[in-house]
């Protein structure tokens, strides 16, 4: 007994300095918080001009967030490195959110309170509709580079942006290619039930473009469905293999998509497949991937394009990220800040512009931002808060994507 | 629809490995390991990640299984021991920092993206009269089956195991007789770990990865099928986890909505007609 | 020198104290029995030597080594068996379960022959081994409780009140059996409410009242209507 | 910390005050996502869409959680342990995914439009939440609630409906989630069922485990205190001297969590705040409001001289006719009467195993008599539970001391009291003078002596002014200078009009007492008369040493009076 209660003596010592410590941290929090990547060239005159980047590097999203942290900070260090934007240097504050739409809310009411000038993020769709419905309050522009669930910008009314394509841009794009590829007129379409990204696709984007293109969708009125965190999928293939269509629309996160493509491999299924761009991922090339055919997937960065601008900006991100090959969304938060900076440039914003002023200048020269070379392809707002963006359409064939 | 029964006992079989550990932890200290879900998505990521592309599948199996158990045996030494065994509720709480701890330690190392199996799983399969049938299913059914069957003979026949089941029912009484108690926590925790580890190395060998935000929820369904099972009854914990393995199959065959509340609801009905689960012993 | 030695032990429940300043010494081959009322601290006292309590002061020896602070699981390794009150078998597991609990470090070679010695002394556990121990009758229980103690071949048993609870004459052969053991060279300490059966087993008696030693004496120079017994059982004026 | 973070932290503080509800009394309820994805959804739409006031969205949120809450706390009272656990846990699921296939709430996708509440109006709505529980729990109400969570047997011989108390506060407990849910759908502006999970339920959960079940104030640092310590873990690059150091270890900050949780458990295993530290820290409060209380007590004078019933001619109180009772098999009580009058003191003796314990119990309703009739005033009480005996008039004390660990001595004395509302009863503040505890009117069971907590006991059990009492062995384990306060306090009992009924083994100790000796062996009464009579009867003496006779195994076996340490089990 004698072992354990001087065990209980120390404890609480230990936890109370732990305590301590945090309780400096805790109150230092006010002023401009996260951690700052300075200006690297020594002495401009100017105030730092700073961006908010929110970010996931602690939960769900980890893997996506640390490769987008990694290409923002590419981004803000190469225009530093060439003098900045109007003589003041880029200032970049990160936020970790964990993929916790309330800790999205408190980042950005935290950032708009720090001055920031425009904001990039937040990763996930769930967090970007909470952070879209605050931006009116906040006044800060809001640019997204990952979420594309359709329609999420006008809760914004105005300061909300998406460097990414939406589900109807990317599918009115990549159905009548896939249908064409494939000779298919009927599909049947099966997604996550329990993931918001892919139910919002099935129920709202996949369905009025299929319309309009002609594609007849045989189960619309009681699609296959399936559960985050799943891990059998026999029994869904089987129902899959059951339907018949020419073709089949699978929208589901990467670890579902693996999961999927394995079972339908198993069952024998030869179909033509078109997924959602987030799967386009390592864990799902590699994983379930490796063993199915004619999966095509639209997606917005095309990593083995010949572009010598492109091959330059992946070998940088490979010697920077811990897991090479990068995450496709990362080249978006590339590009954001590159146009965040060519805005900023014409309108003459530096450090010392103030706040308010410098956020509505923004605002308006991102809206009339057009044709803007990125390294994701041309990218143009023009009037509208959701950029058209260029889309490679690949074919994953047993887990190499190649383009159409 | 025999596809479809087929599946889930399959699946079934695999919820009921995993029950099993928390029943014989449960069933034996009267505490809960609430780390145990955590534990079988660690040993599957873990076991992926050391095992190089060229190994033969069978040692990520050994390494997921060595994992399992040296993390549960953990769970004893950092939480049962120093928390008190005579504290169910303080316990159950440090074993969900303890989880938090080894899957947010996972989740910083391997990313939180599956982890993709390095090695190539033999891919035989054939068709008996029209269903579908995997070698691979068919030997983790076999593995679940000879596991099932060694622990019941262990708990009923080891001189080990009599302890164990002494334990469950007068502690003080297992001790006055010189039976090494600190031992038979640890012993018990590391089999239930090692079993978490088997039913984490039988889905990789189906599925070719794991993913890591998936320990939370698998561990919850044990919980539920030990529950359902009735508290301490390993029986209970076999035919509750094959149960639900088929109720899961049917439902999604028939595209029933509410896929993923099937586990709560079967719960609630069973607790609605018995307060202790279909085998749970008597105990007050 | 004395196989068991207690030295002015003291035993603190909280702001109880169940035993106070007792000391006792027995020698290897005799037997003991601890008289004293309800609440007396007869099972605090027995309780310690197994280890089950603590002891808040004084000291316990066994064969001149200080055990008192010995877990009981260690203590029973090296000779301590205490048959617990109200006998505490495992209801669920079988009587052959039990007794394998009772010798779980006698290794598998030795353990039929164990097996038989107890079976022999109490034929009853024979013919129900394969039973659960839950099935057996109070007095059949208390024999199950007595030989899974035995297993483990102990050089000092204790027991709790082995006769509470039995027909008379269960306990009486419970008592027979006990007395044929203590020729084998057994140590016995029981702990007894009924004066009577503990005079005809035991060499010495010490007798409790509120946790303090009130008397120890020969068994011989006692009989059930001594004074100082049925002082120390009904209280002081009611002998009137 | 940010304006953004501390209106979480708010809100997390709310819930963490719904959850302590449940908690005190021991129902470790794990649903509470599901009622909070209720009152968030309830509000978002009476708001969004039938355009409300805030203030009636949110009551509508807590109202549907309350009424959700209702079915499932029946369910919940008849499930123990990790039964209970596991079934709220699978009632939060349900209600998620019923959510989530709700089109018209936007299901899986989620549901905007809600107007927005600004951080004033979450910190007014917090205050009055936090008010109303400390008014609550410092209520009568409170201390039933509080009661519960140790002993419910104990709990109903205190006059305590120990199943409407677990189902008011699992319902009130609801309702108060429900308002949390309707801030975090009002501040977020955006909610989802996603936001609702098992992972919310058990956060909530440890912000009460390991902030202390047992104070309100544990739930609050519980709750402030891991939310700050996750918002602060995410800047830990600020620090002053280490920061850039330890900087690669924001990303880090849940393992942190864990290992935190993890700590406190071993270090404080009952939490930060136990009621320990909750009672000396609200000292200065509790003499306030004890001044401002004492007015309000309606203090009535001793009835000095009860008409000490020197003769029969008392009325009959209580009547036992011909009760019988059996444990599987063994007849332990057979055919027992007696009758009690007004203010008269009984002893009733046996040796160990002669079925006085089960007579007590039968006769106090713990458990119903099988044969025979147990009349209160004439009244038939037979049938009726122990907690409607105790209010009825019949008190009881139990034969290992049995208080409430988390009750103040002020606190349980107030319990019994409460239990006699509509007799006239002496106040508490004379009763805890006559008991010799106004001293240790703070004090825990755990600080006082076994004496001490016998007194509080039969104080419990007498604060009620009820027509019975029945002490079962209060003496055991008692020294002879303790035992003979105890005799002047039970003497004290008949003097305010309370007849009693001593059970004991102690001869001295219960001829000193009762003026009228009743004697069982083997469940049936074998003498009665005044002590000296009764000694004189053969069968008395025999029945005593019990040499020949052999002594059943009484159900209560060897009782040192000494409180069984009553291990926390999960099974049952």
């Amino acid at each position: 007994m004698a072992r354990r209660s001087a065990l209980r003596r120390t404890y609480p010592l230990t936890i109370l300095c732990a305590a301590l410590a945090l309780a400096a941290s805790g109150c230092s929090g006010d002023d401009p918080s996260g951690s700052e990547v300075g200006p690297t060239s020594a002495g401009t005159e100017g105030e730092p001009i700073s961006i908010g980047l929110v970010t996931d590097l602690s939960g769900r999203f980890v893997s996506f967030g640390k490769d987008i942290e990694a290409a923002t900070n590419l981004a803000v260090e190469r225009i530093n490195a060439d003098g900045g934007v109007n003589g003041s240097m880029l200032e970049l504050v990160v936020e970790d959110t964990g993929g916790e739409p309330e800790q999205a809310v408190t980042a950005v009411r935290d950032l708009a309170e720090d001055g920031v000038f425009a904001i990039s993020g937040p990763l996930s769709s769930g967090e970007a509709e909470t952070v879209y419905a605050q931006a009116a309050q906040v006044m800060v522009p809001i640019m997204s580079g990952t979420a594309n669930k359709d329609g999420i910008t006008e809760l914004g009314e105005g300061w909300t942006f998406l460097n990414q394509a939406t589900n109807t841009a990317l599918y009115t794009e990549a159905l009548p290619a896939w249908m064409e590829e494939y000779g298919v007129s009927t599909a049947a379409l099966v997604y996550d039930a329990e993931e918001p990204v892919s139910a919002g696709a099935a129920m709202g984007a996949i369905p009025a473009v299929a319309a309009d293109v002609g594609l007849e969708i045989v189960n619309a009125d009681s699609p296959i469905t399936f559960t985050r965190g799943q891990t059998d999928f026999a029994t869904t293939v089987q129902v899959i293999g059951e339907t018949d269509a020419d073709g089949l629309i699978i929208m589901s996160a990467p670890t579902e998509a693996g999961l999927i493509a394995a079972e339908l491999a198993r069952q024998g299924e030869t179909r033509p497949i078109i997924g959602h761009p987030s799967q386009g991922s390592q864990s799902f090339f590699e994983g379930g991937g490796q063993e199915i055919t004619d999966w095509m997937l639209p997606l917005i960065f095309d990593r083995d394009s010949t572009e010598p601008e492109v091959q330059e900006f992946v070998s940088a991100m490979n010697e920077v990220i811990a897991a090479p090959p990068l995450v496709a969304e990362s080249a978006n938060y590339y590009d954001s800040i590159f146009m965040l900076a060519e805005v900023m440039r014409d309108a003459d914003i530096n450090g010392s512009t103030p706040v308010e002023e410098a956020r509505e200048t923004i605002r308006a020269g991102l809206l009339d931002l057009s044709d803007f070379p990125g390294v994701t392809g041309t990218i143009s707002f023009a009037g509208n808060a959701e950029a058209t963006k260029t889309i490679h359409l690949v074919v994953v064939q047993n887990g190499e994507p190649t383009p159409l | 629809m025999t596809q479809v029964l087929l599946n889930g006992v399959l699946l079934g079989a695999t919820y009921a490995l995993l029950a099993v550990g928390y029943t014989l932890v449960f069933g034996v200290m009267r505490l809960l390991t609430l780390a145990h879900g955590q534990i079988f998505m660690a040993a599957g990521v873990v076991s992926l990640v050391i095992t190089g592309p060229g190994t033969p599948f069978w040692v990520a199996g050994v390494c997921a299984v060595a994992i399992g158990a040296g993390l549960s045996v953990l769970t004893d030494l950092l939480c049962f021991r120093p928390v008190g065994y005579h504290r169910p509720i303080p316990a159950a709480v440090a074993t969900i920092g303890f989880g938090l701890v080894i899957h947010n330690v996972i989740v910083q190392l391997y990313g939180s993206n599956a982890v993709g199996a390095p090695f190539e799983v033999p891919r035989a399969d054939f068709t008996v009269n029209g269903v579908l049938v995997s070698v691979v299913q068919l030997v983790s059914l076999l593995i679940t089956a000879v596991v099932m069957v060694a622990t019941h003979l262990f708990v009923n026949r080891t001189k080990w195991g009599v302890a164990m089941r002494a334990f469950s029912e007068d502690p003080e009484a297992v001790a006055v007789l010189g039976v090494p108690t600190r031992w038979l926590s640890a012993l018990t925790l590391g089999i239930a770990g090692a079993l978490a580890g088997l039913a984490s190395f039988l889905v990789i060998l189906r599925v070719t990865s794991v993913s890591p935000s998936s320990g939370l929820e698998i561990g919850l369904i044990g919980l539920a099928i030990m529950t359902i099972g009735g508290l301490g009854s390993l029986p209970g914990a076999m035919a509750a986890g094959i149960a639900l393995g088929v109720l899961e199959s049917v439902a999604d065959y028939r595209g029933f909505g509410f896929q993923a509340a099937v586990p709560w609801l079967l719960l609630v009905v069973v607790l609605l007609v018995r307060p202790r689960g279909l085998l749970g012993a008597r105990t007050s | 020198m004395a196989l068991l030695e207690i030295d002015d032990l003291c035993v603190r429940y909280g702001h109880v104290s169940a035993v106070e300043g007792v000391s006792l010494t027995v020698e290897r081959g005799s037997a003991v029995a601890i008289l004293g009322r309800n609440g007396a601290g007869k099972s605090s006292l027995l309780n310690t030597i197994a280890g089950l309590v603590r002891a808040s002061s004084g000291s316990v020896r066994w064969d001149g080594a200080d055990i008192t602070r010995l877990a009981t699981a260690k203590r029973a390794r090296r000779g301590v068996s205490l048959v617990p009150e109200g006998k505490r078998i495992f209801p669920a597991l079988t009587v052959a379960e039990n007794l394998r609990l009772g010798g779980f470090h006698v290794d598998r070679s030795l353990l039929p022959s164990a097996v038989g010695r107890i079976h022999a002394l109490f034929p009853i556990l024979a013919e129900r081994s394969s039973q659960p121990a839950g099935q057996l009758s109070g007095g059949q229980q208390q024999m199950l409780a007595i030989g899974r103690a035995l297993m483990a071949e102990p050089t000092l048993l204790l027991l709790d009140e082995p006769s509470t609870g039995l027909a008379p004459k269960i306990a009486t052969e419970v008592y027979e059996r006990l007395a044929e053991l203590r020729t084998t060279g057994l140590t016995l300490v029981v702990v007894e409410q009924q004066i009577d059966r503990a005079l005809t087993l035991a060499d010495d008696v010490i007798v409790l009242n509120l946790g303090r030693t009130v008397l120890t004496e020969r068994s011989a120079a006692l009989s059930r209507d001594d004074a100082r017994i049925r002082a120390a059982y009904i209280g002081a004026e009611a002998t009137t | 910390m940010s304006e953004a973070s501390f209106v979480l932290l708010v809100i997390n503080v709310v819930a963490a005050v719904g959850m302590h509800l449940v908690y005190v009394t021991g129902q470790l309820n794990l649903g509470q996502a599901g009622f909070l994805a209720i009152g968030a959804y309830v509000t978002a739409v009476t708001d969004a869409r039938l355009d409300w006031p805030l203030p009636l969205s949110l009551l509508a949120g807590a109202a549907a959680a309350a009424v959700v809450a209702l079915p499932v706390a029946f369910g919940a009272a008849r499930l123990r342990g990790v039964y209970l656990i596991m079934g709220t846990l699978a009632v939060g699921e349900i209600v998620r995914v019923t959510i989530g296939n709700l089109e018209s709430v936007g299901d899986v996708q989620g549901f905007s439009g809600q107007s927005g509440i600004d951080p004033i109006s979450v910190y007014v709505v917090a205050v009055l939440i936090l008010a109303g529980a400390l008014a609550l729990m410092t209520s009568a109400t409170g201390l039933r609630m509080r009661s519960v969570f140790d002993d419910a047997d104990a709990a109903s011989a205190a006059g305590v409906a120990t199943r409407s108390v677990r189902v008011l506060a699992v319902v009130m407990s609801a309702a108060v989630v429900g308002v949390a849910g309707g801030l975090v759908a009002e501040w977020s502006l955006f909610i989802s069922p996603r936001g609702f999970g098992v992972e919310q339920s058990f956060e909530i959960a440890l912000y009460s485990l390991v902030g202390g079940v047992h104070s309100l104030i544990g739930a609050l640092v519980g709750a402030a205190g891991i939310t700050w310590l996750l918002d602060g873990l995410k800047d830990i690059g600020d620090l002053p001297f280490i920061g850039e150091s330890v900087e690669g270890l924001a990303p880090w900050r849940l393992v942190i969590y864990g290992a935190v949780v993890l700590l406190l458990m071993v270090a404080r295993p009952e939490g930060l705040i136990t009621r320990r530290l909750a009672l000396t820290a609200t000292r200065p409060l509790r003499r306030g409001r004890r001044r401002w209380l004492a007015r309000a007590d309606r203090v009535q004078p001793v009835p000095a001289t009860a008409a000490h019933p020197a003769s029969g001619d008392a009325a009959v109180v209580l009547e036992v006719d011909a009760v019988g009772h059996a444990f599987g098999g063994v007849q332990a009580l057979s055919g027992v009467s007696m009758t009690i009058r007004a203010g008269e003191s009984i002893a009733l003796i046996g040796a160990n195993g002669a079925g006085k314990s089960t007579l007590v119990n039968v006769v106090a309703g713990l458990y119903p008599a099988q044969q025979g009739r147990v009349r209160l005033n004439g009244v038939e009480i037979t049938g009726l539970p122990a907690h409607r005996r105790t209010r009825a008039g019949v008190a009881r004390t139990f034969q290992s001391v049995r208080v409430f660990a988390h009750l103040t001595v002020e606190e349980t004395i107030r319990l019994g009291h409460w239990a006699g509302r509509g007799r006239e009863r002496e106040s508490v503040e004379r009763l805890l003078e006559s008991l010799g505890l106004l001293g240790r009117r703070d004090a825990l069971p755990s600080e006082l002596t076994l004496a001490e907590q016998r007194r509080l006991e039969i104080g419990r059990a007498i604060a009620a002014a009820p027509a019975v009492v029945l002490l079962d062995e209060p003496s055991a384990g008692m020294n002879d200078q303790e035992r003979e306060e105890l005799a002047e306090l039970i003497r004290s009992v008949p003097r305010r009009g309370t007849a009693v009924v001593l059970v004991d083994h102690n001869l001295d100790f219960a001829f000193d007492i009762g003026e009228r000796v009743v004697v069982l062996d083997f469940g049936a009464v074998i003498a009665t008369g005044s002590p000296a009579a009764v000694m004189a009867n053969p069968r008395v003496r025999d029945a005593y040493l019990g040499p020949e006779a052999a002594a059943h195994d009484s159900p209560t076996g060897d009782s040192t009076g000494v409180p069984e340490q009553r291990p926390e089990r999960l099974d049952r």
